[in-house]
């Protein structure tokens, strides 16, 4: 089995139109506690990779990838851009080199989670999106191979933003408010939850 | 002017970014180039990792760049920025760990007397508590 | 709102004040009331005492008012501006040792936080090295 | 023998237009190790002073010193401004409390120097005004009484100026200048020494 290119079209498709109808959602969580842009970046991010969809598809799978990580790069704008871009970037890099989806999914994932705590200096526990980007990776790993993973990856995401909410944020700009951050959702965490869980409607057909 | 470490403003309102570079061309007239950028790709608040790989090469010295940045995506934008310039280039540029405005006008006073780039982020980044 | 101190933002340029004020407003909204100013009497790069007394009676709240300068000129000139309140409201006024932007972003986020005019100052100054 | 109204109306005016004539030195002088303005506001500050002479010679001695502070503290726009404003306030503050000119010209202009330290934080050998006010005020005191006092204070101060030339800023803007801020006189040690040399030339009737 090995990924098809339109199954990766689509997937690409779907899973930046949802971020896109997200972003209401994503500009109120971080309104609550940060600048109140998560949204707007986000879609402005992902309505560039739609625009270049055609093209990004056309790319082997390592630069389609490669290609996605630039855009976010250069047209977020936020903390997030860089953060996301690195991922994309660094999951591209990792199928240059040698890994292959949907095999070694978990790798390329794991390539991805690692550029984000690099770039941000961050780690899970500190309220960003790591925070689902790490647990939906110990998924990854812990489940591979079962036949339910899709549906366990995305019950991970949807558990994991739920339990940024009791964690006081010690990196980005939530960090400022201290205590005052408890008891609110990650606004990167959810973003990372709807592409997470997007990425999974797609390869399981329910669009 | 080529002898001086050149200064780039990222901020994330252009406002502020460009009344810095004012009150820093004030300080040091001529003698350090200094470049800036502020706001997201669309203009809002934000940064725009474009716009600091092209303030980088407007403000480029053979002594290097200090960026001066304010808020945590300013500073993630452009360690970004830095990593997508010309590889020969990417050694020569520092993101200094120190307050935007009076970081920017100690960097480039330090600049003006011909310091190197070590030099220049050091004395930016006394300003600065961690 | 009139629960939350008020946050002045004084700077050599009125571009830094007004980019600065923005970034505050994005960050907490109404919550917090900011007033900023910029300029010497002129227009150029300076400050004001009459514009900054202005500010301050504009972002005035009957928790107090912190005050956010860049360098030495306007901190001098807040300063003077204080003395020159009326005197039941001097001691409600306090100038905070910080880089402008920065810590007019963390004064402003604890300051919505309902947080008295000394912890505003304090969280304000933990970003100053000195 | 007390000093007369018009006698304090041409000292001022003379000080007035000799700082204003004097702001290309000034200027040049704060482009060396300062933001070159300090011609430009001490130009400013004077100037509205001069606009309301009329007005301040109308006034009893400690409220007309009170105006001129005031008016240079809301127009000169540097930091210069409060401290020149914070001398002129002290000193009328000094009048207004039993102390009378010309007699006790050196408590009142020691009054003034002192509010200049508390205002700046600072003290002679910072490579401020300081540098010319204090040892302007100690020939007050030493040659009290001399027939040649006014000569000697105005001596005391172009001898000031001079000696702050090889001292290191540690107030101001030229303070960030470090080690390069030697070798340059201070802009505001020169502008205290047209001001009190413009006194000391208006007193000796040679203006
Ligand atoms: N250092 C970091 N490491 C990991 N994620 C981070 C970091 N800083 C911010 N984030 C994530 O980015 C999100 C905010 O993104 P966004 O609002 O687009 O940027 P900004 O904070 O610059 O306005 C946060 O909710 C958080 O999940
Ligand atoms: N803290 C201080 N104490 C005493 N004098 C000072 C202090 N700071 C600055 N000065 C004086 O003010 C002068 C600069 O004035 P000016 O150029 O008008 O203001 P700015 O430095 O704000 O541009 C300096 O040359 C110095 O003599
Ligand atoms: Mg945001
Ligand atoms: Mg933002
Ligand atoms: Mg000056
Ligand atoms: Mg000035």
């Amino acid at each position: 089995m090995s990924l098809r290119p339109e199954t990766f079209k689509s997937l690409i498709k779907l899973a930046a139109e949802r971020v896109i109808a997200s972003a209401p959602e994503l500009t109120s969580l971080d309104q609550a506690i940060g600048d109140g842009d998560h949204g707007f970046n986000m879609k402005r991010g992902f309505e560039a990779v739609l625009g270049k969809l055609d093209a990004i598809s056309e790319q082997p799978f390592d630069e389609a990838l490669k290609t996605i990580g630039k855009t976010l790069v250069m047209t977020v704008g936020g903390a997030s851009g860089p953060l996301y871009g690195s991922f994309f970037l660094a999951a591209g890099e990792a199928l240059s080199h040698d890994k292959h989806l949907p095999e070694d999914i978990a790798d390329v994932f794991g390539s991805g989670v690692n550029a984000v705590s690099a770039r941000g200096r961050s780690q899970a526990g500190e309220k960003t999106m790591l925070d689902v980007l790490v647990p939906v990776l110990e998924t990854l790993k812990n489940a591979a191979g079962q036949p339910d993973l899709i549906a366990r990856v995305s019950t991970t995401a949807a558990e994991a933003v739920e339990r940024t909410a009791p964690m006081r944020a010690t990196k980005g700009r939530a960090s400022f408010l201290g205590p005052r951050s408890v008891g609110h959702i990650d606004p990167g965490a959810r973003s990372s939850c709807v592409l997470v869980q997007a990425v999974c409607a797609s390869l399981e057909g329910k669009q | 002017m080529t002898d001086a470490v050149g200064i780039v403003i990222v901020s994330h309102s252009k406002d502020i970014a460009k009344g810095t570079a004012d009150m820093v061309r004030q300080m040091v007239g001529s003698e350090v180039k200094v470049a800036f950028c502020g706001g997201n790709p669309d203009g809002g608040l934000g940064t725009s990792v474009s716009l600091i790989v092209d303030a980088i090469n407007d403000a480029w010295s053979a002594k290097g760049v200090a960026i001066l940045v304010d808020l945590g995506g300013a500073e993630t934008n452009s360690e970004m920025a830095v990593e997508m310039l010309e590889p020969a280039r990417r050694d020569l540029v520092v993101v200094c760990n120190a307050p935007i405005v009076e970081g920017a006008v100690m960097a480039a006073t330090e600049a003006a007397g011909g310091s190197s780039l070590a030099q220049v982020k050091a004395v930016a980044e006394e300003l600065s508590a961690d």
